[in-house]
């Protein structure tokens, strides 16, 4: 048989992450399909190795360790909650190969093997709470922090608070919240929110809810009543696969931050979707952020192998910094030498069909911070692969921290 | 209305029954003795089918039904006073009889008078669960549950056992009061020699899954049946 | 029986010295095919098979601890990971300390998360944990004493059946949401992870996996013998005695909470060794380990395996995690839950005492069967364990 | 009714009261059993013989009244079953209980007078001692032949006998057997009142029965319960002869 | 019905049109002209100040226009620099004019895009300018909105339909609307600002306090002490409906709990058997209501308010069926052993979870609420969400009808007996495997309509079980093992408790809390709240 290259695909297939990873296995696989379509890379056909870590993030190390040094893949697309991440890091490590990870996160991170090319708080997060405070969004003066009580919520908000404060925003203006995975009980959340609300000064809700939590948290705004021209709640993990579960119509106007929706009218997503569609059979699939990030993952990765001419790993991870792919909202996003990318943002309302409508979008393109500028311990630190070779380099003491 | 031929029963590997052959007819009283773990309960076992017979055949009334399910045998009207009586205990009295309702016909789901006519207490203790009676008066409730059945053929295991004396003599009535209403054929299986004498019509005695002596009443050897009881 | 029997003969059954001389075999195998051989021999054991093994070596050992109690006595702990996660936290402490400066804020003295929920001091459950010794104290002593004190309740109070099962799941899952908590200190979600080294060993070099996978196999020895010597004692009998009429034992005389509290606290600091020994190999401990599920998975290794035989329940770890292993990879992935459900589901209606506990019925069986042949007058099979 | 402080009585039940859902089983029952003495218990059905012995076993909490054992010494109602087992009262159950799971050896083994604790059993070596006992002990309720079977195989009537074994096992000073000929023939109805009456002469033994044949074979004191408490007592020819015990009890 | 009603309004609209048409036409290029221009640039901004001049410039077409904004039909074509209503019917009127727009409609005609601040204008805009409309719903929300924005100008006009006004409600409303501006007005004698707190007083509700909390500081004594007591009045008004809030959310989690659970008292419970496929159960009834309410979306659109009624014995009988195959196929070897029910059991829900995952996706579906379910209601001074409260009610006829069923029928009856003692309910007759395959199944065909409920409230995914197996559990157990007593008071409990811990200790502890409450609470009464008692559960 031909030689191939062999891309593995390390998202969960089944367990809870399930519903929001299983996208991003088809469209690897979509990628692959396209790639070979048009040749192959270097000559050779790409070959998908899919494993299934099951949402248990010890078998992410595991399943990481099989694919690299039993199936020998020379590219990982994968991960999806930042634990299964941080699980699989020491492996690409260890055995030196490269990880695309698509998906928003809480930065505070940059690994010499993995390419973030999800956003950093910096991309979504902030731009946001800046719409939210601009006239246009609203002049929203309390804020309620909403989210699931893990890692990326917390650091979010935390982020978010410093940001808030510095913006002269009280203590007491602010409401942090947090609930357990998987939260079904919405009632007295959402009463308090509405009573905190209720206090006068425009307040929006910034929700970081993760995952299943989401549904029965929008039915409850629903149902209480609280619309968007009272209390917006902005949303960073809510995108267009998990209101296909909704019924929107009271959620109309909410909001959600991301560098990609689905409805933003451009000719390579509009190519993009239906090729998509084509290739899963069905006419209302739809689109959403990761898928993006995936995407532009894949093609940053072919170009870097092409012009290394190589898939060995030092030589592609030496290649990546600086290469650009467009994304698919008629931008060119460039892998910047702390491994992450370059990213328009986008504010979107929620529209009857569940679909996004862009209320607002930056100016540019937005490069990620590795390093959040908000927090004490991450203001000093800086991540350069290129010239510093370091994902975590002390601009105070001129050190590169950790022995990596 | 009972004939069982040649039947042998296995647990396991072990035997516990060895071609035994047992007739009981309705308006007779079949009294089987022996000593313990002889296969008296396998034997009753074997009949209402709660364990599969290895070798012979069962009939009732006639109708083979050797390989039939328990369920089926209790609806054609084998009734079964187990020991250790196995009631419901968390239902109620009232509710334990009903369940002896199932093979009947809706029209007829009534608790007879007979059973508290023989059994006082029971109706006293309607409302009481089953589980909570003493062992004398859950042995009392088995039989009324039995009874309730309306069976062809009523197999009784040591009702005796751990019954006050006064009651024991309402049970002996009772067996043969059910004995003269003639509708029935029943087998009682006892240790209480007196007890059996005074009923059986029939005597069988078993030792180690065998029958070792068997008479009418009426010709009965009582030293033979001795004899073969303190084996 | 109780027999007069030299102790040791009774202690090593033909199955318990067939099973030690495997793992035996096993645990020095694998390291030598792994270091001595050549890559590209077919002898060759890759590193990934090594730590995969090591894993399963951990796994058998927490399925040793739960079958210790649910086989002998009958407690169906649906909480058993919490024990093996604490154990494995209390490494994981152990192993946070060790990377030192070279965390990505290098701090000195405070984790990653710490610095970077903005912690100025380490909190005073972290103390001495640089200590291997400490740590390892702590690897027996906190699963211990949450059982002891757990079971030293519910045992009192008599609580059993069902009524412990929940419970032990009420526990397991309090945790989860507790370490789940990033303020609870222990790194939330994310768990602890991103380990150096190991007693100053580097927990990624092959030398260490290989050890780690050596220590595992004779923990697992180890274990198993002390679980031997218990069921086979008249300990042992008063156990099954326990399990299957608690009050007749306690008439008897036997103090039944006292028995269980012993074996409840044995099996949990089992399984905290277990937990410890998992993460340094796996590299991860993260609040997951305390999901009820995982308990329960746990515990269908037993019943897979055979409940109420030792070797039965590491055996069943084993074929069920190789099982697992296996059918998430490759053009299964998708329908590896088919799979595993249609293990579960045929082991319990095809082999209804789990493996080596139909392989042992069968024997019996075979055996009784022949004395019957010789001499007419056998002993009777055992009836179906009552639960 | 003596006063407990100056009874000399091994066993000392006073005004004992128990009651399930509102249905009082046990009714204001006082009782008392001297050491060395056997004791006939006799009563309708239901009368409360066997919560009597659950009250003192300790699985039944007395809703009032006083439990002593030796000599007013020690308070039962205080204890639970295992102190109450190892204070030296052992009990027979009217459904027969053994530990189906083992075989009748070790179901013997078990019984056997020992250390209790969890090191003693832990650190346990079996002595010839130990095995001539329970050799006696199998040979004397002819379970010999049956001695690795596994106890729940056995018949009805032999877990019967299982059971008085184990209870002499346990070598206790007060013995309370809950209708131990129960299913027996009559001939070993007759063993076991032999057996009884022996054991009797180093033991204290309060013993439940329906028949009378045993009761009159054992030839000792008599008491009848009817409704929880006291109905009469004697030798078995008064109380069989009583009116009233004739009435609830014997039957005409 | 719905085509209609839409004709009607339309009929309606394009009457009120012609009447303001029938007005004599301002000149062209007047203000409401100029102020339409602001449409056609699709920049939110401009919108803005579109809306408020087109307001000020008291046209009668305002109102069509602002409505038809507010329902995304006002369109606007760029490059003719033209704004059009779509009317309802879908036919195009020119803005400008009302009339029914000439010659065929532009190629790059779009929408007027809306965002949160235009929603919030354009309510307070409507909201004025509907005051008087002849609706008094409509009214209702004009007064309500006003109350909410303040808006000084608008005075005058409430205070002129407060004299026209004649329905209580919105009088009320209208009253509490006026009361708002005067407090907040800087030229209002201390005497009307009195009488207006008193009013708000009187409405005592949590917008009512975010309105006296932000009362000017520089206020006349008088005034100061009568906004200080009418907070305090407010406060502990508040403070008793958050007690009664709190115990309502309780009684609403506590019934998703019993309904989750409730299923499991009869195949965990009565049966023994310990059922971890149970949430599957509940989710086979969530997807049953999914693909009903498909099938009705896509033929019978009409009837979809009715969906949940075709769903509810649908889903009973596809969960019972799946349930009856489960016991006919595996459970009914394992009686006697409900320890190995476990490992089945596990199985079976890891094989439908998957086997649910291959069919539908693994991503969530969307189960729509039908009206009668959506929204809320005021009951005092809480809010009921019309969800819950059917919940509620339909867990207690659940509740009652298992209980008449399991008490008062044969079925019922056999099922106890069966599972007390299997071999001898055969022996007096009972059908036993029947009688086992008729439990398993009406315990998994209430699991379904469980599953019918919760796909109301909660995300239908194939994980949609494994979020209440515990729970379920948990709630069994706590109240005692067969009893659906137990079952009832302990799933409230937990309800009550949780509701009532969560204000203060956020949910995650809160959730903490009532685990180890489990926990010590089984330590003392070792068999569940409603332990059966007594020789029959020792037998
Ligand atoms: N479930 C079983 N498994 C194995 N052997 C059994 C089982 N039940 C009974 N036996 C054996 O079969 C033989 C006959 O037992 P069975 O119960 O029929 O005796 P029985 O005559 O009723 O005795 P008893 O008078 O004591 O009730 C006995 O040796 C007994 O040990
Ligand atoms: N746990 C209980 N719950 C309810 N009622 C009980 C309980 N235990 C005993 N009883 C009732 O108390 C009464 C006395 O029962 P007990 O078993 O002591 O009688 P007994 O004298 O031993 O009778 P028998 O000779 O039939 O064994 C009975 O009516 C019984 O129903
Ligand atoms: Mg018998
Ligand atoms: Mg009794």
């Amino acid at each position: 048989a031909q030689e191939t290259i062999k891309v593995g695909v390390l998202h969960s297939l089944s367990g809870t992450m399930a519903i929001s990873e299983t996208t991003l296995k088809d469209t690897v696989l979509f990628m692959i399909d396209e790639q070979n379509k048009k040749g192959g890379v270097l000559g050779k056909k790409l070959e998908a190795v899919v494993v299934d870590p099951a949402s248990n993030w010890p078998l992410f190390a595991e399943k990481a360790r099989e694919l690299i040094s039993k199936e020998k893949v020379q590219v990982v697309f994968g991960c999806w909650t930042s634990v299964s991440r941080k699980s699989v890091l020491p492996v690409f490590k260890e055995l030196n190969s490269i990880l695309f990870y698509p998906v928003q996160y809480e930065g505070e991170e940059s690994e010499r093997n993995v390419f973030y090319t999800g956003a950093a708080p910096n991309q979504q997060a902030i731009p946001a709470v800046d719409y939210l405070m601009s006239k246009e969004g609203g002049s929203v003066k309390r804020w309620v922090l909403a989210g699931t009580d893990y890692v990326y919520p917390r650091t979010t908000n935390r982020i978010l608070e410093a940001y808030l404060k510095s913006k002269g925003v009280a203590e007491a203006d602010i409401m942090i919240n947090y609930t357990p995975f998987g939260h079904s009980d919405w009632q007295t959340i959402v009463s308090d929110i509405k009573k905190f609300g209720s206090a006068g000064k425009k307040t929006a809700v910034v929700s970081t809810i993760n995952g299943d939590a989401n549904v029965p948290f929008y039915k409850e705004l629903g149902n209480q009543g609280i619309k968007a021209t009272d209390i917006p709640v902005v949303a960073f993990s809510v995108g267009e696969e998990e209101l296909a579960g909704l019924d929107t119509k009271p959620l109309l106007g909410h909001l959600a931050a991301w560098n990609y929706f689905q409805s933003i009218k451009d000719k390579g997503n509009a190519e993009f979707i239906k090729k998509w569609q084509a290739f899963t059979k069905n006419p209302k699939r739809t689109t959403n952020d990761p898928m993006e990030a995936t995407v532009i993952g894949f093609n940053m990765w072919v170009k870097a192998v092409e012009k290394a001419k190589t898939t060995d790993a030092d030589k592609v991870i030496a290649a990546l910094p600086g290469i650009e792919a467009p994304n698919l909202t008629g931008g060119i996003s460039k892998m910047l030498p702390n491994h992450h990318i370059t990213k328009p943002v986008f504010v979107g309302e929620i529209r009857a069909d569940g679909q996004f409508d862009v209320v607002w979008k930056t100016k540019g393109l937005v490069p990620g911070d590795a390093w959040t500028d908000f927090l004490p311990g991450s203001k000093d630190l800086d991540a350069d692969w290129v010239d510093l070779k370091c994902g975590n380099y002390n601009k105070v003491t001129k050190k590169c921290g950790g022995a990596s | 209305m009972l004939e069982a031929t040649n039947i042998s029963l296995h647990y396991g590997a072990a035997q516990a029954l060895r071609g035994i052959s047992l007739n009981a007819e309705v308006g007779k009283v079949t009294c089987v003795l022996g000593r313990n773990g002889v296969g008296k309960t396998s034997l009753l076992r074997a009949i209402v089918g709660q364990r599969p017979v290895s070798g012979g055949t069962i009939k009732l009334g006639g109708a083979d039904i050797t390989r039939m399910a328990t369920v089926d045998r209790a609806r054609s009207g084998i009734a079964f006073v187990p020991q250790g009586r196995e009631i419901f205990p968390l239902l109620t009295v009232e509710e334990n009889l009903e369940t002896a309702f199932a093979p009947l016909k809706r029209a007829d789901r009534k608790i007879p008078d007979d059973v508290f006519t023989l059994f006082p207490v029971l109706k006293s203790m309607l409302g009481r669960r089953g589980g909570d009676l003493s062992g004398g008066q859950q042995q009392q409730l088995a039989i009324g549950r039995a009874l309730t059945m309306r069976p062809r053929l009523l197999l009784l295991d040591e009702p005796t056992e751990g019954i006050q004396p006064s009651i024991i003599k309402d049970i002996g009535r009772a067996i043969s009061y059910l004995r003269s209403l003639g509708g029935m054929a029943i087998v009682l299986v006892e240790q209480y020699l007196d007890f059996a004498q005074e009923l059986g019509d029939h005597l069988v005695v078993m030792d180690r899954g065998s029958i070792v002596y068997e008479s009418d009443k009426a010709n009965l050897d009582e030293a033979a049946l001795k004899r073969a009881l303190a084996i | 029986m109780l027999t007069s029997r030299h102790p040791l003969i009774h202690l090593l059954d033909r199955g318990a010295v067939l099973f030690l001389v495997l793992l035996g075999a096993f645990a020095i195998a694998i390291p030598v095919l792994n270091l001595l051989v050549p890559a590209e021999s077919g002898f060759h054991v890759s590193t990934y098979l090594v730590s995969l093994f090591g894993k399963y070596v951990c796994y058998g050992l927490l399925a040793l601890s739960i079958d210790l109690i649910w086989g002998y006595v009958g407690i169906l702990s649906l909480g058993h990971g919490a024990f093996f996660a604490l154990g494995g936290y209390a490494m994981g402490m152990y192993l946070m300390r060790q990377i030192g400066t070279r965390g990505v804020y290098a701090d000195p003295i405070l984790p990653d998360f710490m610095v970077f929920l903005n912690w100025k001091e380490l909190p005073f459950f972290w103390y001495f944990f640089d200590h291997f010794a400490y740590a390892a104290l702590m690897v027996l002593l906190v699963p211990g004493l949450l059982a002891f004190v757990f079971g030293w309740f519910a045992f009192r109070s008599r609580v059993t059946g069902v009524y412990l099962s929940i419970i032990t799941q009420a526990l397991t899952y309090a945790l989860l949401l507790a370490f789940f908590r990033n303020d609870f200190g222990f790194g939330g979600n994310n768990g602890l992870t991103d380990f150096k080294d190991i007693l100053g060993f580097n927990v990624q070099s092959e030398a260490t996996r290989n050890s780690l996978f050596f220590i595992s196999c004779l923990m697992l020895a180890i274990c198993f013998l002390i679980c031997r010597a218990i069921v086979t004692s008249k300990f042992g009998k008063v156990l099954v005695a326990i399990r299957d009429a608690e009050s007749r034992t306690r008439f008897l005389g036997y103090r039944v909470e006292a028995y269980k509290l012993f074996v409840f606290t044995l099996s949990a600091c089992m399984a905290g060794i277990a937990g410890a020994l998992y993460v340094p190999q796996v590299g991860i401990i993260n609040p997951g380990e305390f999901a009820p599920a995982n308990s329960i998975e746990a515990v269908i290794w037993v019943a897979v395996g055979g409940r109420g035989t030792l070797t039965g329940a590491v055996l069943g770890a084993f074929v069920v995690n190789y099982a697992k292993t296996y059918f998430t990879s490759g053009f299964l992935a998708e329908y590896w839950l088919f799979m595993l459900g249609a293990l579960f589901i045929g082991t319990t209606l095809f082999m209804p005492r789990g493996i080596i506990g139909t392989y042992n019925h069968w024997r019996a069986n075979r055996a009784e069967r022949k004395d019957a042949e010789r001499d007419g007058a056998p002993p009777l099979a055992s009836p179906s364990a009552a639960e | 009714m003596v006063d407990r402080q100056t009874t000399s009585a091994l066993l000392y039940l006073d005004g004992i009261s128990v009651s399930f859902d509102g249905f009082r089983a046990l009714n204001e029952l006082s009782f008392i059993v001297e050491p060395g003495e056997m004791r006939a218990i006799i009563g309708p059905n239901g009368a409360g013989k066997t919560t009597m012995m659950d009250v003192i076993t300790g699985k039944t909490r007395p809703d009032s009244g006083d439990v002593y054992f030796q000599e007013g010494t020690v308070d039962l109602s205080k204890l639970d079953e295992t102190e109450i087992a190892e204070l030296g009262i052992g009990r027979k159950f009217q459904k027969p209980t053994v530990f189906e799971m083992h075989t009748v050896e070790d179901n013997l083994q078990l019984a056997l007078k020992n250390d209790r604790g969890v090191r003693a059993t832990l650190l346990w070596r079996s002595s010839a001692d130990q095995e001539r006992r329970i050799d006696a002990l199998l040979d004397r309720v002819r379970l010999k032949p049956l001695r690795s079977r596994v106890a729940g195989s056995l018949s009805h009537g032999q877990k019967q006998w299982l059971e008085i074994a184990m209870l002499l096992a346990q070598d206790p000073k007060l013995l309370l057997v809950d209708e131990p000929v129960a299913g027996m023939t009559d001939v070993e109805t007759m063993q076991t009142a032999e057996l009884l009456k022996e054991i009797n002469r180093h033991h204290t033994v309060v013993v439940v029965e329906h028949d009378m044949a045993f009761v009159r074979e054992l030839g000792v004191k008599v008491t009848c319960l009817h409704e929880g408490s006291v109905l009469a007592e004697g030798s078995i020819d008064d109380v069989s002869t009583d009116e009233r015990v004739v009435e609830v009890y014997l039957g005409r | 019905m719905r085509a209609l009603y839409d004709r009607i309004t339309a009929l309606v609209f394009a009457l009120g049109l012609l009447i303001a048409v029938a007005v004599p036409v301002p000149s062209a290029a007047g203000p409401y002209e100029d102020a339409l221009a602001g449409f056609t640039t699709d920049d939110f901004a401009d919108t803005f100040d579109a809306i408020d001049a087109v307001v000020a410039s008291g046209n009668p077409l305002a109102t069509p226009v602002l409505e038809a904004l507010q329902d995304s039909r006002l369109q606007f074509s760029a490059a003719e620099k033209k704004v059009f209503i779509k009317t309802k019917d879908a036919a195009l009127l020119d803005a400008a004019t009302g009339q029914p727009a000439a010659g065929p409609p532009p190629a790059d005609l779009e929408n007027v895009r809306l965002n949160n601040r235009l929603r919030g204008a354009l309510n307070g805009a409507i909201g004025a300018l509907t005051l008087m409309a002849p609706d008094p719903a409509r009214r209702l929300s004009a007064a309500q909105s006003v109350f909410r924005t303040r808006d000084a100008t608008v005075l005058p006009a409430v205070e002129k339909a407060l004299e026209a006004e004649t329905n209580a409600r919105v009088k009320k409303a209208l009253n509490e609307a006026r009361a708002a501006i005067i407090v907040l007005a800087e030229d209002s004698s201390a005497d009307d600002k009195i009488a207006a707190i008193a009013v708000i007083r009187e409405r005592s509700d949590q917008e009512s306090l975010a309105l006296m909390a932000g009362l000017p500081a520089n206020l006349a004594p008088e005034v100061r002490a009568a906004a200080t007591d009418a907070v305090a009045k407010i406060q502990s008004n508040l403070a008793i409906w958050r007690t009664v809030q709190n115990f309502w959310y309780g009684l609403s989690l506590g019934s998703v709990l019993l309904l989750a659970a409730i299923g499991l008292a009869i195949t965990f419970g009565v049966m023994g058997v310990i059922n971890m496929a149970h949430g599957e159960m509940v989710m086979l009834g969530a997807y049953t209501t999914y693909v009903v309410q498909e099938f009705i979306r896509t033929r019978f659109p009409e009837l979809f308010d009715y969906s949940l009624a075709f769903a509810l014995p649908l889903a009973f009988m596809f969960a019972g069926a799946v349930g009856i195959l489960i016991e006919r196929t595996v459970i009914r070897y394992l009686y006697g052993r409900p320890l190995e029910t476990l490992l089945a059991t596990w199985g079976i829900s890891l094989v439908l979870m998957q086997a649910v995952r291959a069919v539908f996706g693994p991503t969530n579906k969307e189960v729509g609420n039908p009206s009668w379910m959506s929204g809320a209601f005021d009951l005092g001074g809480i809010l009921i969400t019309y969800n819950r409260m059917w919940i509620i009610i339909f867990t207690g006829i659940v509740f009652v009808a298992l209980l008449a069923m399991l008490r008062y029928t044969r079925l019922g009856l056999e099922m106890r007996a069966v599972t007390q003692n299997r071999q001898m309910a055969a022996a007096v007759g009972i059908r036993t495997a029947r009688i086992d395959a008729l439990t398993f199944g009406l315990g998994s065909g209430i699991a379904g309509i469980a599953g019918v409920a919760l796909s109301q409230i909660d995300n239908v995914s194939p994980n949609l079980g494994q979020g209440y197996i515990i729970d379920s559990f948990m709630v069994v157990v706590f109240g005692g093992v067969g009893n659906l007593w137990g079952t009832l008071v302990g799933a409230l409990t937990l309800g009550i408790a949780n509701k009532f811990l969560e204000p203060f200790a956020g949910a995650v502890l809160a959730k903490i809390a009532i685990l180890v409450f489990i926990i010590l609470f089984i330590q003392k009464r070792p068999r569940g709240m409603f332990a059966l008692k007594g020789r029959a559960i020792e037998a």
